[in-house]
């Protein structure tokens, strides 16, 4: 199929879409009251262009446009714009959720003084990520990749006045350095294999990667020749790099902590999109992996999943649930590349982006009512502690309903697109499992788990949040009619209910129970998944021990906690009696489940964050130690010589003595040493 | 005949004996005995020598000039010991120590 | 022979004497002792033939330099005199120690090269003896002394005129008092 | 008289009329300085822009294709038995040295503008301003290795005096360390380049010559000479060759300065007024690297392979020792000096891969630094000069205080992390990239420096990360009251500092190929002499 | 007459050679005139300043006479003299020294102020440099021996001239003591050379023959004995002990004087003695012994001076030991780089002590520590100590880093492989490093330190400070154009 625009107008048409926010930025800075609308208009803009080249590129044709930038020896260094499905997908959704986080913000940020700045960042932050999605080449990729980095950093640092903020950026910005530097020295390591960093010319449909081979412990391309080891070091850096910027196990304790910044930004960069650039590097490179690099990456995203999903259940503080159930499905999809199901992790990611976004806006319009109640009533509590909260329902109803849906498109439930692309992921790992047998089958088992415990934890949110009694009016002696607890406005209520829309499966497949019907998943699955079983009993499994996590959240959570503590309560009586089959479900499981969420929050904070604050203070004191050598040691060395030298000086001296006879002593003796060893040697 | 080995080794007595003096002798003029006795070594030498340079007679010239030059040179030494002594009420060199390091 | 007895005991006399002058306590004696010494080695001299140089040394040296250096020790010394006692004797006293180190490797390391030199077989004396370039005792040295001194060595003499000269005018400067108006 | 001699007689002749000129006159030096750094920034410029490419004008070992080249005999000194010593003026730059001559236009000019801080005795100030800046311009376009020699060691004597007349309170420890280091490095280079004049044979007229463009030749070298590749001279067990090498390496390790010749950095930063810690960092090191790379990787070009894993490996311990000592700094100053060590230490890396990459990204690594280190340490001393303190834990909150200013140190320090869109970025990934590749393409040093170097881009956002979080986010926190009044906003003339660095440290890093059109010509051509 | 079968060709050489001595004739009449005008005239201060500085102009006349229009070496005075072309470029070395240190007598007040007057000084002064030209020039060890003994009593005389306080006159005497020690030495080595030989000719088949047959070690020990005479008028280690001390304390211009002339003229003599005393490697090794020890003795030992003229004595040895350096090396390679160095060397030497003497006349100042801040009240002074003191280390732009690069280039082209001689430079680097330390102590206390105290200045005459800035002009000029010194020098 031809498409309707030539190639130059295409090329117009992405640099526009990605220059736009470019502008923004820096009209932003400059007209500071028009920040905002600068920051829509050029969004905006590029959402339309994003479409345009979307229906011209998707399915039909493959884009590539590039003109030299360095060249230098070996090496040549494109500028270029590759447009494939997976380009033109993410810059539709990039643009899309942020044209919405963009106008959700105008509310959310109204009141403050910098608010220029937040969007000067925002539409930074845009121009980068955009980038990231349409480079051609890994340099000009991992050059947008840190520039999206930085911009995190301004975003999550915007209240820099806040100590946590400010701590929350630095730690945000090195832990994605430390990503950084893996996909550096990837990059490294391709260069000097392929000498071209274009990613279609390495990775393409025939892409120089696949003339590549290993042999007698050699890894030999049409260039070089290196030792096999450093393919699976490339791939491991590109992977380091990935597990930084997408918060994986063990470089993923950043995120929790990047909430500090605004919820707005929190929903775009470290839900939606930054995030996803990980996975979308790690699909990006995908061909290089081999199969060392590729178990690693599904331990890693399984182990990942599994972990952020336990201790979201304990976490008080909304967003932090928000942010770990974001580590957690960003492991799905390291997994769903990990199990070699590109298009699975694309669904999921794209899907993701949606009802987590969602989930933020939601949750963040919690927190600015909230917000507003507290600087109301002029009281002290914390806007994003569950515990304050619950029974908001009545009072927040848009909210309460656009957070279930998401939440359900979380838990994957039928109809919602999460319950495509999860079971897309869940399928695939089942298959590749049996496709391995023994020891993994532990991976699907345990991603059902987390499946489950996904479901549980954002349902928990739901009922301590918006059911139950709502405790802030005690918490603070104030009558509820007093709080002017209300909807948010529309700046926040549109964003979010157009989200909802897409939360939904009709969306993504004409049939929302056939994923093979999802347009977005086929254009990716180069392989269609075999007819099995499978396509039927996992979802159905899934869903069904989902929904009666649901049930149990809202047993224990909206009525009452007492079936923890009192056993003679009827409520506890009755979960016990009717659901009988309390060998799986009983409070010793619950109490299991949510001991084992303890100690991987302990471990979490202590050993895992506690590992990087060691790291960052071993650092520290070796830092110190290299001070100490520093000074002591080699100025030490320095100041050494000059003490010798004044050794010498006070010796000189003393044999200067001013006494004559004593001249004549040294004198003669020194004239006599000589004298000796001329004569007698 | 005396052998010239008893000359020289008469000297290199008389030459060691100055250096002793010059290293303990606790008055500058003493000292400049010391040296006396080191030139008296050196005059020892040449004439000694000298007995087989009759021509030139390098020997018995050199020596006399060796004498006459130590007197001027003893005369310019006492002027300045003198000058010491005036200056310093002392002439042992271990007491006029103030130049030193 | 009788000559080989007079040498060494002038010998003796004169390192004795030396040594006198070296080691002596007594400040007095010492000075004394050197006119000893001085003409002991003037009749050293007399052996080698150089009979104008001991004439020299006795008039110069005894008569010029020795009577110079007694009264400028009479001038100077006269606390020194007064305590004589006090200076300290003993080989380890003082500068002694390195002083009898220093001296005695000195002499040794002389006696060890003059006594490995076979001196009558050096080129310069044995082509001397050829040549009959030998002083003989009878030998008129103060003639040869004085036309050497006019002929092949001119230059020196001149240069030490100028010396004297240099040293009178300097000795005297410094010498003489300075005028009282300062 | 060509341009180049007119860069570098102009400062002379107008610290000359400085001097003449009447105490009264105070005022008006420095807009004499002023106006001479500006004439020569333009002059550079044009040459810059003038600047011919290509191969045909690459320099380095060809004396023909070097561009402005200008030659006078200058000294012809009869010295008995080895002939005349023959000294010529001989100006000259290629694409290693138009960068480096542009740039320090640039920091003399900037270096001028804030002098403006300079209150006491201002015609000595001036004076020896002027003439350190005559030397350095001179340092980087001369071709005769007595001429280089002369101009280097030139600089120092300024560089002393004004570290020690207008420095700070150790200001007299610290400028006689800094000379004494240098000079116990150029003094033992003095050995190597009289045993090169010795070697090299001008084939032109046959004398011995000065000439550093023969002496890259090896078919200029005497027969038996010292350094001649052929004659296997050893000098206490090692070839000839290698000592030299070693000599002079040591000589610029020191000015770089390269672990473990640092030490004298820190102290000479500190202790230094801020143009001249401008100047310091901004070109005195680069004449390091500079001489590296023409002197002693150029001259003994078998020496620096056999040599250069060591190299290699010296530059990637400064990279990582200089970040580590910059993490435990609390002086501001100290912490940004030792971030030169750290960064400096790629331009060494880059030079021991001898590939493309490595080199390039070295020289763009010392312009780039140049930019960056200027600002960095204008930013202390826009501080220091308003409080007179540099201690880290005194300020806190600077951001909401001082928001220009703010904007101005986080390009700064972003820009020096190594932020994409900044010259540095490329400078370091460029390096790593050529230092990576090394092993490949000629095997002079393994992969691993490259990934341990990659490592200390982390430790740099550590500790600029560090001082932004404690400084200037945060609450506004400072040790004494008063200090809220003293610390204004940036005022115009600082606006100006800042702006063209910034500038170029971006334009630089967007469009690389500005600085790497000039010099890529000349690199391949020096490589050529590796193979 | 048979006893004297040379006495005709003798008396013909004198005849034949007084043409030749123009330059010492005339520095010998000078001599004789001053001390006549000193006896018959009154107030002849400045006659005899102006006779004095004929006698110079008048002698170097002679010597750029000899210089033009001799080429060939040859001995006079029956070999006691010799004639040549190097010993006339070091014998104007010597005057053009000579000059400034005239000139510079007569600006120094504590010569000036001398109750005594500055006649006798003058005419001691005459005589010393009459016996450095005889010393440049000797050709045997009986002008040697008279040549030394002429420049030691000159010196001990010059350095005693004013001798008032304690250390003054103590000073003279360690000089003089020391010294006579010292020609002590040489004498007996000179009459075991006599005995060894039978010839007190330097330059000849004779001497060489001689030491060659008697051995190593005999003809070790004489040369090293002769070369304790000479090291001590060079204050080489171990021969410096006098150095300090007596610089310290004696007049300024004097210790200018005497840092330099005596110095050229002993190199002078060296350098001639060269090819002469090469047997075995004695005078090498005994070179090389005592130029590493004094370069490290003497730098180091000037770090912390803080005497003015004590640093510099300190110095002055370091630079001997430099110098020396050259003479490991054959003759035919130094002579350039000699009188090069030594003339740069004396520049700088004499520019400095001008200005410590204007410091001293005008501040009373003699402690470097004392120089705090003074550069505010001098500043020409200042830069000029600066350049000299730079010039001393050796530092481009000034003439003595053309010095140091002359003579490193020196040993470097003759072997730079050889590993005492690489052993040496080595040494050479180093001390320069240190050197650099207290010369640049100076410039420290000047510029770099604030003054505590107020200074009270003495007014006095301007003429040190053109001096002292022309000789800066001059180590600056020759640093860029070293040709136009050679040009000089030759």
């Amino acid at each position: 199929m031809e498409s309707v625009f030539t190639n130059y107008e295409l090329l117009c048409l992405a640099v526009t879409a990605i220059t736009a926010p470019f502008l923004s930025f820096i009209f932003s800075l400059i007209f500071k009251k028009l920040a905002a609308t600068f920051g829509i208009v050029s969004i905006t803009v590029s959402l339309v262009f994003s479409a345009v080249l979307f229906f011209s590129v998707w399915q039909k044709q493959t884009f590539h446009f590039a003109f030299s930038w360095i060249k230098l020896g070996n090496v040549n260094i494109n500028i270029g714009i590759l447009l494939n499905n997976l380009s033109v997908l993410m810059l539709v959704l990039v643009s899309f959720i942020a044209l919405l986080v963009h106008i959700y913000s105008v509310e959310y940020i109204r009141k403050e003084a910098l608010k220029y700045r937040y969007f000067s960042y925002l539409s930074l932050f845009c121009f980068a990520m955009l980038c990231v999605v349409i480079a051609d080449n890994l340099f000009l990729l991992y050059a947008f990749w840190e520039l999206v980095g930085f911009a995190s950093y301004l975003l999550i640092g915007f209240w820099f006045t806040k100590k946590k903020a400010v701590h929350a950026n630095k730690k945000a910005f090195i832990m994605n350095r430390v990503g950084d530097v893996g996909f550096l020295i990837g990059l490294m390591i391709l260069l000097s294999q392929f000498h071209t960093l274009d990613i279609e010319t390495l990775f393409g449909a025939k892409g120089i990667i696949n003339s590549s081979f290993v042999q007698n412990g050699l890894w030999v391309t049409p260039f070089a020749t290196m030792p096999d080891y450093w393919l699976s070091i490339a791939g491991f850096c590109f992977l380091i790099g990935a597990c930084g910027k997408s918060a994986q196990f063990p470089l993923h304790s950043w995120l929790p902590d990047a909430m500090q910044g605004p919820t707005a930004v929190s929903s775009l960069i470290h839900a939606a999109t930054m995030v996803a650039a990980g996975v979308f590097l790690l699909l990006r490179v995908s061909p290089l992996f081999n199969d060392l690099v590729l178990t690693t990456m599904a331990s890693i995203g399984l182990l990942t999943a599994f972990m952020a999903a336990t201790i979201a259940l304990t976490q008080n503080d909304i967003k932090k649930v928000l942010a770990f159930s974001t580590i957690s499905q960003l492991g799905f999809m390291v997994l769903a590349v990990g199990v070699k199901d590109n298009a699975a992790a694309i669904f999921h990611l794209s899907t993701h982006a949606f009802f987590k976004c969602l989930l933020f806006l939601a949750a963040g319009m919690v927190i600015h009512q909230l917000h507003h109640v507290k600087e109301h009533t002029q009281s002290k509590f914390d806007e994003q502690d569950m515990r304050n909260m619950g029974g908001l329902s009545k009072l927040l109803p848009v909210t309460t309903v656009v957070f279930i849906i998401a939440a359900l498109a979380l838990s994957g439930l039928p109809f919602t697109s999460g319950y495509l692309s999860k079971d897309a992921i869940l399928i695939s790992v089942f298959e590749w499992a049996g496709e391995r047998g023994g020891i993994y089958w532990l991976f699907p088992i345990v991603i059902s788990i987390t499946s489950w415990l996904t479901a549980f934890y954002i349902f928990r949110v739901i009922f301590k949040t918006f059911f139950g009694e709502f405790k802030l009016p005690s918490l603070i002696n104030r009558k509820l009619e007093d709080l002017h607890l209300h909807d948010a406005n529309l700046w926040m209520k549109i964003p979010a209910v157009v989200l909802a829309v897409f939360c939904f499966g009709f969306f993504f497949a004409v049939n929302p129970f056939n994923l093979e019907s999802s347009w977005l998943h086929h254009a990716f699955n180069v392989k269609p998944h075999s007819e099995s079983l499978l396509h039927l009993f996992v979802p159905i499994y899934i869903n069904v021990l989902s929904l009666i996590l649901i049930v149990s959240a809202y047993l224990i959570y909206v009525k009452n906690k007492v079936v923890f503590t009192n056993h003679k309560s009827w409520y506890y009586q009755f979960s016990y009696q009717q659901w009988y089959f309390n060998v799986l479900y009983d409070k010793k499981l619950v109490k299991l489940i949510l001991w084992k969420a303890k100690i991987s929050f302990w471990f979490d904070t202590q050993i895992i964050d506690g590992a990087v604050h060691l790291s960052a203070k071993a650092t520290l004191v070796f830092s110190k130690i290299i001070d100490w050598i520093d000074r002591h040691i080699i100025d030490g060395f320095v100041n050494g010589l000059a003490g010798l030298v004044s050794r010498m000086n006070v010796w000189f001296r003393s044999m200067q003595s001013g006494k004559l006879q004593h001249y004549f002593v040294w004198m003669l003796l020194i004239f006599l040493s000589f004298m000796i060893y001329k004569v007698i040697i | 005949m005396i052998p010239l080995q008893h000359f020289l080794l008469i000297g290199a007595i008389l030459f060691s004996l100055g250096l002793f003096a010059i290293i303990t002798r606790k008055n500058a003029i003493q000292i400049l005995m010391g040296i006396e006795l080191m030139l008296n070594a050196s005059i020892l030498n040449m004439v000694a020598f000298g007995k087989y340079d009759k021509i030139d007679n390098t020997g018995q010239i050199f020596g006399l000039f060796i004498i006459i030059l130590a007197a001027a040179a003893v005369a310019v030494a006492l002027v300045i010991i003198m000058n010491l002594y005036k200056r310093a009420q002392t002439i042992d060199p271990n007491q006029t120590k103030s130049l030193r390091g | 022979m009788i000559e080989q007895i007079i040498f060494y005991i002038l010998t003796a006399i004169a390192i004795g004497s030396a040594a006198y002058v070296v080691l002596s306590q007594h400040l007095v004696r010492s000075v004394f002792m050197f006119f000893v010494t001085l003409f002991a080695v003037a009749g050293l001299y007399v052996f080698a033939l150089a009979d104008f140089v001991a004439l020299t040394q006795i008039v110069i040296y005894v008569g010029g330099v020795l009577v110079l250096l007694l009264f400028a020790f009479l001038l100077s010394s006269k606390d020194a005199l007064d305590a004589v006692a006090e200076i300290p004797s003993g080989l380890l006293s003082a500068n002694r120690l390195p002083a009898v180190l220093i001296a005695t490797v000195f002499f040794g390391l002389l006696a060890y090269i003059f006594c490995n030199i076979d001196f009558q077989n050096l080129n310069w004396i044995t082509s001397a003896q050829a040549s009959g370039n030998v002083k003989s005792v009878s030998d008129d040295t103060i003639k040869n002394i004085g036309v050497n001194l006019m002929s092949r060595y001119l230059l020196p003499l001149e240069m030490i005129s100028i010396l004297l000269m240099m040293a009178l005018i300097g000795a005297a400067q410094i010498a003489r008092k300075e005028p009282k108006t300062l | 008289m060509g341009l180049l001699s007119v860069l570098i007689f102009l400062p002379l002749a107008f610290g000359a009329v400085i001097l003449m000129l009447p105490k009264s006159l105070n005022k008006w030096y420095k807009y004499i300085s002023l106006a001479v750094c500006v004439a020569q920034l333009a002059i550079a410029s044009y040459m810059y822009c003038h600047f011919k490419t290509g191969d045909a004008f690459a320099g380095v070992n060809q004396l023909s294709q070097y561009q402005w080249l200008e030659n006078l005999k200058w000294i012809r000194l009869d010295v008995g038995q080895f002939g005349t010593l023959q000294i010529d003026y001989l100006l000259g730059v290629d694409g290693f040295s138009i960068g480096l001559i542009w740039l320090s236009a640039l920091v003399m000019l900037v270096a001028t503008l804030s002098s403006w801080e300079i209150k006491t005795n201002l015609k000595g100030y001036f004076a020896l301003f002027l003439l350190l800046n005559a030397s350095v311009v001179g340092v980087f376009c001369s071709l005769d290795l007595f001429l280089f020699y002369i101009f280097y060691e030139l600089m120092l004597l300024p560089l002393y005096f004004l570290i020690g007349m207008w420095g700070g309170v150790r200001r007299e420890y610290a400028s006689i360390k800094f000379f004494l280091y240098t000079l116990f490095g150029s003094v033992f280079m003095l050995l190597v380049i009289a045993g090169l004049y010795l070697s090299v044979i001008d084939p032109n007229t046959g004398n011995h010559t000065f000439n550093m463009v023969y002496a890259m030749n090896p078919a200029n070298y005497a027969e038996g000479s010292i350094f001649n590749s052929l004659s296997n001279i050893q000098i206490f067990g090692f070839p000839a060759r290698t000592v030299g090498f070693l000599v002079v390496f040591v000589a610029f390790a020191i000015k770089v300065p390269v672990f473990p010749f640092h030490t004298w950095l820190p102290d000479a930063h500190v202790e230094a007024p801020t143009p001249i810690s401008l100047i310091l960092a901004g070109i005195l090191l680069k004449v390091g690297g500079y001489g590296i790379i023409r002197i002693a990787c150029g001259i003994f070009p078998e020496a620096a392979i056999s040599l250069s894993f060591w190299m290699g490996l010296l530059g990637i311990i400064s990279i990582i020792y200089g970040a580590m000592c910059a993490l435990a700094q609390r002086d501001l100053k100290r912490l940004v000096a030792y971030s030169s060590v750290s960064h400096m230490g790629f331009v060494l890396l880059g030079i021991a891969s001898l590939t493309s990459e490595g080199l390039n990204g070295a020289m763009m690594q010392m312009i780039s630094h140049g930019f960056l280190s200027v600002m960095l340490f204008f930013i202390v001393g826009v501080i220091y000069t308003r409080v007179h303190d540099r201690d880290i834990y005194n300020f806190r909150g600077l951001a909401n205080h001082m928001p220009v200013f703010t904007g101005f140190v986080m390009i700064a320090f972003f820009a020096s992390l190594g932020l994409p869109g900044f010259s540095a970025f490329i400078a370091e990934a460029f390096t790593l990239i050529g230092a990576f590749s090394s092993e490949t393409l000629n095997g002079f040093i393994p992969r691993w420096m490259a990934m341990v170097g990659a490592l200390g881009i982390l430790l740099g956002a550590g500790y600029l990360l560090w001082t932004l979080q404690r400084m200037f986010f945060g609450k506004l926190r400072l040790k004494k009251e008063e200090w809220k009044l003293a610390l204004t906003d940036v005022n115009a003339r600082e606006v100006i500092v800042m702006v063209p660095l910034a500038a170029m440290a971006l334009v630089l890093g967007v469009m690389p190929s500005i600085a790497f059109d000039v010099m890529s010509s000349s690199v391949n051509q020096f490589l050529l002499m590796f193979k | 007459m048979p006893n004297f079968p040379n006495i005709s060709q003798t008396t013909t050489d004198i005849i034949n050679s007084l043409p030749y001595l123009c330059g010492e004739w005339a520095i010998a009449v000078g001599f004789l005139v001053v001390i006549l005008a000193d006896l018959f005239v009154k107030n002849s201060k400045a006659i005899i300043a102006s006779l004095a500085t004929l006698t110079l102009i008048i002698s170097g006349g002679f010597l750029v006479y000899d210089l033009i229009s001799f080429q060939n070496t040859e001995l006079l005075f029956n070999g006691m003299f010799v004639f040549s072309k190097s010993a006339i470029q070091f014998k104007l070395l010597v005057v053009a020294v000579s000059l400034f240190s005239l000139l510079f007598f007569y600006q120094d007040g504590r010569l000036t102020k001398h109750p005594k007057g500055i006649n006798d000084l003058i005419s001691i002064f005459l005589a010393g440099i009459l016996g450095m030209f005889l010393l440049i020039s000797s050709a045997n060890f009986l002008t040697l021996y008279l040549s030394i003994e002429m420049i030691s009593l000159a010196s001990y005389l010059m350095v005693s001239y004013n001798a008032y306080q304690k250390n003054q006159a103590e000073a003279g005497m360690k000089y003089v003591l020391f010294g006579a020690v010292a020609s002590a030495i040489m004498l007996y080595g000179i009459s075991l050379v006599y005995g060894f030989t039978g010839t007190i000719n330097l330059y000849g088949d004779a001497l060489i023959n001689g030491l060659t047959q008697i051995g190593v070690a005999p003809s070790a020990l004489a040369i090293v004995l002769v070369l304790a005479g000479i090291s001590f008028k060079l204050s080489a280690v171990p021969f410096h002990f006098w150095t300090p001390d007596a610089y310290q304390v004696a007049p300024t211009s004097v210790v200018s004087f005497l840092s330099t002339a005596p110095k050229i003229a002993v190199f002078g003599f060296l350098y001639y003695l060269l090819p002469y005393f090469q047997i075995g490697d004695t005078l090498n090794q005994f070179i090389l012994f005592i130029a590493a020890a004094s370069m490290i003795l003497g730098n180091i030992a000037a770090v912390f001076q803080d005497d003015a003229k004590r640093m510099m004595a300190y110095s002055a040895i370091g630079h001997t030991g430099f110098i020396l350096m050259l003479f490991v090396l054959p003759q035919a390679l130094i002579l350039n780089a000699t009188l090069f160095y030594l003339a740069v060397y004396s520049i700088a030497n004499i520019g400095i002590f001008m200005a410590l003497t204007y410091i001293e006349n005008n501040y009373a100042i003699f402690n470097i520590s004392g120089f705090k801040g003074l550069g505010k009240s001098i500043p020409a002074i200042g830069v000029c100590l600066v350049v000299f003191m730079v010039s001393l280390t050796g530092i481009p732009p000034t003439a003595g880093f053309v010095a140091k690069f002359l003579v490193f280039s020196s040993v470097i082209s003759f072997n730079g492989a050889n590993i005492y001689i690489t052993t040496l430079l080595v040494i050479a680097v180093l001390t320069t490093v240190i050197s650099l330390f207290y010369y640049l102590k100076i410039p420290l206390y000047f510029f770099l330190k604030k003054s505590e105290v107020q200074f009270y200045r003495s007014k006095s005459s301007k003429v040190l400070v053109v001096f002292t800035v022309v000789l800066t002009f001059l180590t600056l000029l020759f640093g860029i154009f070293p040709s136009l010194l050679n040009v000089f020098i030759h």
